[in-house]
């Protein structure tokens, strides 16, 4: 038995809210592999990737689920992507490189972000206050990813499905992030 | 001022990081009997142009690409968005 | 005609009908001694400096567009010599020292007006820093004076104390440091310039330099060919394209500086306030407007005028300090183009073109420099060695691997 | 005070009366109203002081141009000074004040300035005040600084909070008159995306103000259609009380959204929003400006524009006087007779400039024709004017037209020149637009209702056209031409009298005379040396009459003569809005380490570093100050164990085939040959030679390493990797990712670091010093299993690890190291003592590696590697950097130990003057070492290696003092290293 033991404390774990419009809330347990395909092997990586997930990587902006729905696949740039997943224990990494066979270079990437789910009629509205992407759902489609920056912080926002939209941000500053998402709810309810 | 993307479409260019003329990427070879020379010209002789100017940015709050963008230094217009690691190549760079 | 506030009152008396031109408006004869390209400040102040030190009047002062309209006419105004490198701070306090004569030097109010200017520092590496350069300053005959976090409470209530992000711990004062009454200056000399005999010619634009066998002998203009013996290039933030004329690539990138004014206010800042941990410096005009900016907007450009972007970063830094400003209007902001320099740091100096002579790479900080850089330029001119304090201002230097870098950026423009 | 003024009709709502308070005086009006057109309704003319003269002013307009009305809004720390009354929307409660004068509004005893007017002319101030040359600041500056400035600010923090945000669209129609609602219109009925931007809070521009039809309705009935059909589209969105203010480049446009200034309290909301507008197109439909014609004294309250008067009575049921003339050289003019004849308003004359026959019927109104205003009489208030014939006419208002000139301001913005056109004596837009820009309706010179009707729907069609999508068909609203002759008139030449031409900044047509007499002639110089355009109204209403008459002393035509152009803002934006939310602790993010929340609870004093925040002493009772936190810290790690979060050291994840021949690039000294499972310290160089971050990068496997960086430096470095990645080397397998947030760091410095760390390292892992020397590192297992990395590195000089788990787990394992640190009495230690430490050390950090130091300044000449390519390697060699004797890296203590250094202190060798020529070099760093017990420094000063032992003095004179101290060995501490190797 060791004689200390580590608990794990996200800084949102456990963060849900609603607004009027608005639900936002810290996603439990989500795990973030990064992907980065060999120069010279990104066939093969993306045959990999392919067959690990039942999907094909999609273009750079873009992502996909998996077969089976349980990851998504998300294309940074030309050579690096994102699996995102539902994964508890903190050996994210080693459970998707087992999957890709040595084809593609990976790195755990879970505690480097904080993530936040925002959804509801007005999470656009609010949103608009921070987000310089073009969130109207004919320019950035169900799926659509995109790295950008709000009030100071880099953020990857993929919109997972109709008004939902995931939002990642730095884990060091996730405090501010959301506070900076909760002032764009108040400022625009 | 807007970047087209050439992966990504039209982002602000408040996401990049300008570095400055595209000739940045023709580094000298060290071993080159006039490196000195090449170095100090590469390293603080710009062209500057009052026209069409290739530069770099860099996509920090985006996809971390490199981009040479060509683009009017009188009036702001692109013209011409690619990846500088396409450029680095064309230009010999490729070991 | 000099003035005096006798003058005004006799004119007010005969219905202000007696003032004459400030100055001449010759056409451009075929040949001078010297010829200045560029009556911006730096131009007019050379063109004054080597009529008046160095008896050389055979001179005309070729100017594009209208004179002061470089970046003399667009900028914010601030004198000091609060420099930290000895390339560098001698030559900023002699230009200091010109500033306090200035005015009686060459009768003509340009509102020169030592108000203090004040470095805020907001962590010990960047108060040890500051100590670091006013005790350069004070090697080099200029003052300083550090003020600590409760001397500034008491002097500047309204700065943001209790609830900064960055703490307010304390600050670098030069007392002797100020602004001044811009267009004025560019006034001032050029009236002294052209009092004198030399010919400032507006509206000539030079279209080439024309160069025989390595020596420069005289400029193509608008107006026609011009001879001279000596050309001096005096142009910053178009050093670019003028030196390109003769064939030259300069360790100097072309960037956009936005500056900005309020709403005229009544009195409300003693001094000019720079803010240490965002881009924001900011004074009060006689006019009560709030005069203030920031950071270049950071890319290549020629055109005189900026983007949001910093426009935005400006205004934060300055609610960031003073939150007493937030109601307060930005009525007017514009562009200057910069010559920006390899180190951050000008030069003055001959070209290896015969009779071919450059002064530029003022960065955005010429406006300070407006008499010394006038007055070294014409040493320069005149004697052919450089002044004693421009000695370092080379443009060999980086080749020598003698870097003149304040803000320790390194070779990349945008960054000092 | 009853509403004196106020007339039948308009579109105030009269069922909301609204009270308000000007200078204290109790007013009422409705809800509806302006400012402006409830003092008019409230017979109040005098509304201010001008600038220079402290004239008495009222109001000129009804809109944005406004350069007289300027007031106070509200009290306390929402004081707003400058404030148009003219684009005030009323609303209950509203207090406002006067401006701009010594005693009151009526007595204003700074008016003295407007009797001795003849001596302060154009630029008198650059003249005089030259002697004494003292008295300037002294004396003069003072008393000029305190009469300058119109509006005070509270001094208080601006209590309200402002937001910002990103909008797109297809389309942006600026302005919601009628040539941009009928563009509006025309693109929301294909479909594109439509923002229709308005700076007014009821949208119909001019419809609202006018007795023109369209489409057999009221222009206001019309609009108000019009906004409804537009609100119904999903596809528009519709802003009022936003003013577009300024064109950026690739169709980016800055709007500011007034969205609580209407209401008496912001109620917690954003006061105002700052938008960017992303436009793939744009339509200007931004209407015109009326001008006015200079004549004597024509400054008075109750001269005003003569669209402004008819605004007053169409819109707002007020009648700006009860007798009113109209100056007229255009067919404009004559409207607003004939209005206000109709609503029964008793307009008495109409002077027309022109020799022409009346342009309509204006029943009980006198014709005089070719003929102009020359003088006023009615010093707070018109009483009559002076014609050039010398007749008198009274009246309490007149309202005078000069003709119209377009709002060119945004196709300005990106430096376009407007154009002039003879046939409307004024400027319209150039043929050098912003990009996506086009023009519509009155602003592009259609300056009948008819013709901007038309032309809205026109333009929008082609720019929507371009962007694919199909016009709809339906046709434009019909309306009738109304006559615009214009015969140009810019002042009255056989006025006597001052004659204004900038009311607000006090510049008349004399002004402008002497400016050309004196050579400051180009419309730039005239700017400059009048002060012309230089108010708050940007010169709307003065610019263009200003040039006129420049042209007319130069002899040149007007276009000749110059143009004006127009730089952002279109009207000023408050500071607070640009500003956004960025203010007090929310101005930047905060970064936490990991351990935060443990650090909080345990007593730590926290610095910002950067954007983070580091505990940089934890204090325990009983301690009088920060030094004695510092000195304990120090004191037991030295002695046992000591635990610092070092989780802001930037850490990039470095994968690839070529990693190592990369690292060989980026880094001075080599790395090819790093066995894995060992680090190596690393020294960057910037390409000019100086140096630029270091740290460590330790070789995980074969082909993947994990570099540190110094917190400072950490984006810049990965910024920089990435650019030798794919701009210089593009062909290299090797991929950067940063890692920094993913693993809460810890540095575990003492004696006792071993000791504690074999308690939380699972037992699998052997870390003994054989199996896990000094630079080691490898992956283990902590607490049972839980991933960490272990590096044996140490900043201190003692024996030490760094220790990284999972961020998630970061706060827990800092109590854990604590807990398992028990028994050795380990402390926590902050950045303090972590400088102490490393001073001590001798190690460089960010005061030494500042920018302007080589790697031979800092003693790390030789880890330049001679046998290979490195970023910045060829340009470190060149001759100046290499003097003998260049500043070198040493340490210093004081001759007389009781002293404390001063870091910032320069030296000065024994003999010499403190004067620049004799500078040797600076102090760096300073700190109280605990452990010598006394203060110690690091510095650079030339050829410092050579010169140990040798005294020289530390002089501050800024601190007025120096000292003398002696050269000593950058290695206060174990300068063999021994204790890092135990």
């Amino acid at each position: 038995m060791p004689e200390f033991t580590l608990t794990s404390a996200p800084p949102l774990a456990g963060y849900d809210q609603s607004f009027d419009g608005v639900k936002l809330g810290a996603p439990v347990d989500l795990a973030i592999v990064s992907i980065a395909l060999p120069l010279g092997g990104e066939v093969a990586a993306e045959k990999a990737i392919k067959s690990a997930y039942g999907a094909a990587l999609p273009a750079p902006g873009k992502s996909v689920l998996s077969k089976d729905g349980l990851a998504r696949l998300v294309r940074l740039s030309s050579d690096a992507a994102f699996v995102i997943f539902t994964h508890a224990t903190p050996d994210a990494e080693p459970h998707v490189a087992e999957k890709l066979k040595g084809a593609a270079y990976t790195t755990d990437q879970t505690d480097v972000w904080s993530a936040l789910e925002i959804s509801g009629a007005k999470a656009r509205t609010a949103l608009e206050r921070i987000c310089p992407i073009d969130l109207h759902a004919d320019a950035f489609a169900d799926g659509d990813a995109a790295r950008t920056s709000m009030e100071h912080l880099g953020t990857l926002i993929i919109r997972t499905g109709g008004d939902a939209f995931l939002l990642l941000s730095a884990s060091s500053s996730a405090k501010s992030f959301l506070h900076a998402v909760e002032t764009s709810i108040h400022n625009t309810a | 001022m807007i970047i087209n993307h050439p992966h990504l479409g039209p982002r602000d260019a408040a996401e990049f990081i300008y570095l400055g003329d595209a000739s940045l990427i023709d580094r000298p070879d060290w071993q080159d009997e006039n490196a000195t020379e090449k170095f100090y010209e590469y390293g603080y002789l710009r062209n500057n142009p009052a026209g069409e100017h290739q530069e770099l940015w860099y996509h920090e709050q985006g996809d971390r690409s490199w981009l040479v963008v060509t683009r009017n230094t009188l009036t702001h217009e692109i013209t011409k968005v690619e990846m500088a690691r396409d450029v680095a190549r064309a230009r010999g760079r490729s070991k | 005609m000099r003035y005096s506030a006798f003058k005004i009152f006799t004119q007010g008396l005969t219905g202000n009908k007696g003032w004459k031109p400030v100055w001449r408006e010759p056409d451009p004869k075929p040949e001078y001694d010297i010829v200045i390209i560029g009556g911006g400040g730096h131009g007019l102040s050379t063109a004054y400096y080597l009529a008046k030190e160095y008896g050389l009047t055979n001179v005309a002062v070729l100017e594009k567009g209208w004179l002061g309209s470089g970046n003399i006419g667009r900028n914010t105004t601030i004198i000091r010599s609060n420099y930290m490198l000895p390339g560098n701070e001698p030559f900023y306090e002699f230009s200091m020292k010109l500033w306090e004569n200035l005015e009686q030097d060459f009768n003509y109010n340009a509102m020169i007006s030592q108000r203090s200017i004040l470095n805020l520092v907001h962590s010990d590496a960047q108060r040890d820093a500051f100590i670091r350069r006013g005790n350069a300053m004070f090697l080099a005959g200029a003052d300083a004076e550090y003020a600590d976090e409760a001397q500034l409470r008491r002097e500047l209530p309204f700065l943001d104390f209790d609830n900064a992000r960055f703490p307010i711990k304390g600050g670098l004062y030069q007392r002797r440091g100020g602004t001044v009454r811009h267009d004025a200056v560019a006034w001032g000399y050029a009236r002294g310039a052209d009092s004198r005999g030399v010919d400032i010619i507006q509206n000539c634009e030079v279209t080439g330099i024309d160069i025989e066998n390595g020596v420069c002998r005289g400029v193509q203009t608008s107006r026609g060919p011009i001879r001279a013996k000596k050309v001096a290039m005096c142009v910053a933030g178009s050093s670019g394209r003028v030196a390109a004329m003769a064939g030259m690539r300069l360790p100097i990138e072309s960037h956009v500086l936005q500056a900005f004014v309020s709403e005229g206010l009544k009195p409300v800042l003693p001094g000019v306030i720079t803010f240490g941990a965002g881009h924001f410096y900011v004074s009060q005009s006689d006019k009560g407007g709030l005069v203030f900016g920031g950071d270049i907007d950071g890319y290549n450009t020629y055109a005189q005028r900026g983007n949001l972007p910093v426009v935005e970063d400006v205004a934060e830094g300055g609610m960031a300090i003073m939150p007493m400003i937030g109601r307060a209007r930005l009525l007017r902001s514009w562009g200057g183009i910069m010559d920006m320099s390899m180190d951050g740091s000008p030069f003055i100096d001959k070209t290896h073109i015969g009779g071919l002579y450059f002064n530029g790479g003022w960065c955005y900080g010429g406006f300070k420099a407006t008499p010394a850089s006038g007055y070294c330029y014409a040493h320069l001119l005149a004697r052919d060695t450089p002044h004693p304090v421009a000695t370092e201002m080379r443009l060999d230097r980086f080749k020598r691997g003698h870097i003149i870098d304040e803000k320790g950026q390194g070779n990349q423009p945008n960054l000092h | 005070m009853t509403q004196v003024n106020r007339i039948d009709g308009g579109q105030v709502d009269r069922s909301k009366e609204v009270k308000f308070t000007f200078n204290g005086k109790h007013m009422r009006g409705f809800a509806g109203d302006t400012l402006a057109s409830a003092l008019l309704a409230n017979g109040q003319r005098l509304v201010g002081r001008s600038f220079k003269y402290h004239r008495p002013r009222g109001i000129l307009t009804s809109g944005s141009e406004e350069p007289n009305a300027l007031v106070q809004l509200r009290s306390g720390a929402h004081q707003e000074p400058n404030t148009r009354a003219t684009v005030t929307e009323l609303f209950d409660g509203l207090k406002a004040t006067s401006q701009n004068h010594r005693g009151s509004l009526e007595y204003d005893l700074m008016a003295v300035t407007d009797l001795m007017s003849r001596f302060l002319g154009a630029g008198f101030y650059y003249k005089t005040f030259m002697w004494p040359k003292a008295f300037w600041e002294k004396l003069y500056e003072p008393v000029i600084r305190k009469s300058a400035g119109l509006g005070s600010l509270s001094m208080k923090d601006d209590p309200d909070s402002y937001d910002k945000g990103f909008i797109h669209c297809d389309l942006l129609v600026i302005g919601a008159g009628p040539s941009g609602l009928s563009a509006a219109l025309a693109a929301g009925r294909s479909g594109a995306r439509v923002i229709l931007a308005d700076e007014d809070f009821t949208p119909g521009g001019r419809l609202n103000a006018e007795t023109l039809e369209v489409d057999g309705m009221s222009g206001a009935d019309w609009a108000a259609q019009a906004i409804a059909e537009l609100a119904a589209m999903d596809n528009v969105r519709i802003m009022t009380r936003t003013t577009i203010y300024g064109a950026y480049d690739h169709g980016i446009y800055g709007a500011l959204e007034r969205c609580t200034d209407h209401l008496a309290s912001a109620d917690g909301k954003p006061r105002q929003v700052l938008w960017r507008i992303y436009s793939k197109r744009a339509v200007l439909a931004a209407g015109s400006t009326e001008r006015p014609i200079a004549f004597g004294n024509n400054d008075r309250p109750g001269i005003m524009l003569a669209g402004a008067v008819r605004t007053y009575v169409n819109r707002f049921g007020v009648t700006p006087g009860q007798e009113v003339a109209v100056f007229t050289n255009n067919d404009d003019g004559w409207r607003t007779a004939s209005d206000l004849a109709g609503k029964g308003v008793n307009v008495t004359t109409i002077i027309d400039t022109r020799d022409a026959p009346a342009v309509c019927d204006v029943p009980g109104a006198r014709h005089i024709r070719n003929a102009a205003v020359m003088d006023t009489v009615g010093r707070k208030g018109l009483k009559s004017v002076t014609l050039t014939s010398g007749q008198v006419i009274p009246a309490d208002c007149l309202a005078v037209s000069g003709g119209w000139n377009p709002n060119v301001h945004l196709t300005c913005h990106q430096r376009g020149r407007p154009e002039w056109r003879d046939d409307l004596s004024a400027f319209v837009p150039g043929a050098d637009l912003p990009a996506g820009m086009a023009v519509a309706g009155a602003a592009n010179g259609s300056m009948t209702l008819a013709a901007a009707l038309a032309e809205g729907r026109s333009v929008a069609n082609e720019q929507i056209k371009d962007l694919g999508f199909t016009a709809s068909r339906k046709a434009a609203p019909k309306a009738e031409d109304e006559p615009r002759d214009c015969a140009p008139m810019w002042h009255v030449g056989e006025s006597k009298n001052r004659a204004w031409v900038d009311q607000q900044n006090d510049v008349t047509v004399k002004d402008i005379k002497q400016s050309y007499r004196e050579g400051f002639r180009s419309v730039e110089h005239l700017k400059r040396y009048t002060t012309l355009g230089m108010a708050t109204d940007q010169g709307k209403t003065a610019n263009i009459p200003a040039l006129a008459i420049m042209a007319e002393c130069t002899g040149k035509s007007i276009p000749e003569t110059g143009t004006t152009i127009f730089r952002p803002p279109y009207t000023p934006i408050p500071l607070g809005a640009l500003g956004g939310r960025a203010r007090g602790k929310d101005f930047r993010p905060y970064r936490l380490t990991p351990s935060h929340d443990w650090a909080e609870k345990n007593g730590a004093t926290f610095v910002e570093v950067g954007n983070w925040l580091r505990a940089q002493w934890f204090a325990r009772p009983g301690e009088q100050g920060w030094r004695d936190s510092v000195d304990r810290e120090a004191l037991m790690t030295r002695k046992s164990v000591g635990i610092c979060d070092v989780t802001t050291l930037g850490k990039i994840d470095i994968q690839g085939k070529d990693a190592a021949e990369f690292l060989n690039v980026v880094y001075a000294n080599a790395f090819g040959k790093l066995p894995v499972g060992k680090v190596r310290y690393g020294l960057m160089l910037r390409e000019d030679g100086i140096c630029y971050d270091d740290g460590t990068t330790a070789r995980m496997s074969e082909n993947h390493f994990v570099m540190t960086t110094t917190t400072a430096n950490a984006v810049l470095v990965f910024r920089r990797m990435e650019f030798v990645r794919q701009c210089l080397c593009p062909d290299m397998d090797v991929h950067l990712i940063s890692t920094t947030d993913g693993w809460a760091q810890f540095a575990v410095a003492g004696p006792n670091a071993r000791n504690l760390l074999r308690k939380v390292v699972d037992e699998a892992h052997d870390i003994s010093n054989e199996a896990f020397p000094f630079m080691a590192c490898g992956e283990v297992t902590v607490c049972g299993g839980t991933p960490a990395r272990l590096f044996r590195i140490s900043f201190s000089g003692e024996l030490a690890y760094e220790i990284a788990v999972p961020a998630r787990f970061g706060n827990s394992m800092m109590g854990v190291l604590m807990q398992a640190g028990e028994e050795f009495d380990a402390v926590p230690y902050g950045t303090e003592a972590l400088g102490v430490m490393r001073i001590e050390k001798g190690h460089a950090a960010g005061n030494e590696l500042n920018g302007q130091t080589t790697a031979l300044n800092l003693g790390l000449g030789g880890m330049v590697s001679a046998k290979k390519d490195c970023i910045g390697k060829t340009l470190s060699q060149r001759p100046e950097m290499n003097r003998d004797d260049a500043i070198r890296l040493v340490g210093f203590r004081p001759v007389d130990r009781s002293l404390k250094l001063i870091a910032g202190s320069h030296f000065i060798n024994k003999d010499d003057e403190a004067k620049m020529a004799n500078d040797q070099g600076w102090m760096t760093s300073v700190a109280y070492s605990p452990s010598l017990g006394h203060s110690i420094g690091l510095g650079f000063i030339k050829s410092g290696h050579e010169r140990m032992g040798e005294i020289v003095r530390a002089v501050s004179p800024i601190h007025d003092t120096e000292m003398d101290v002696e050269i000593v060995s950058a290695h206060f501490i174990d300068p063999e290293g021994e204790r890092l190797r135990a």
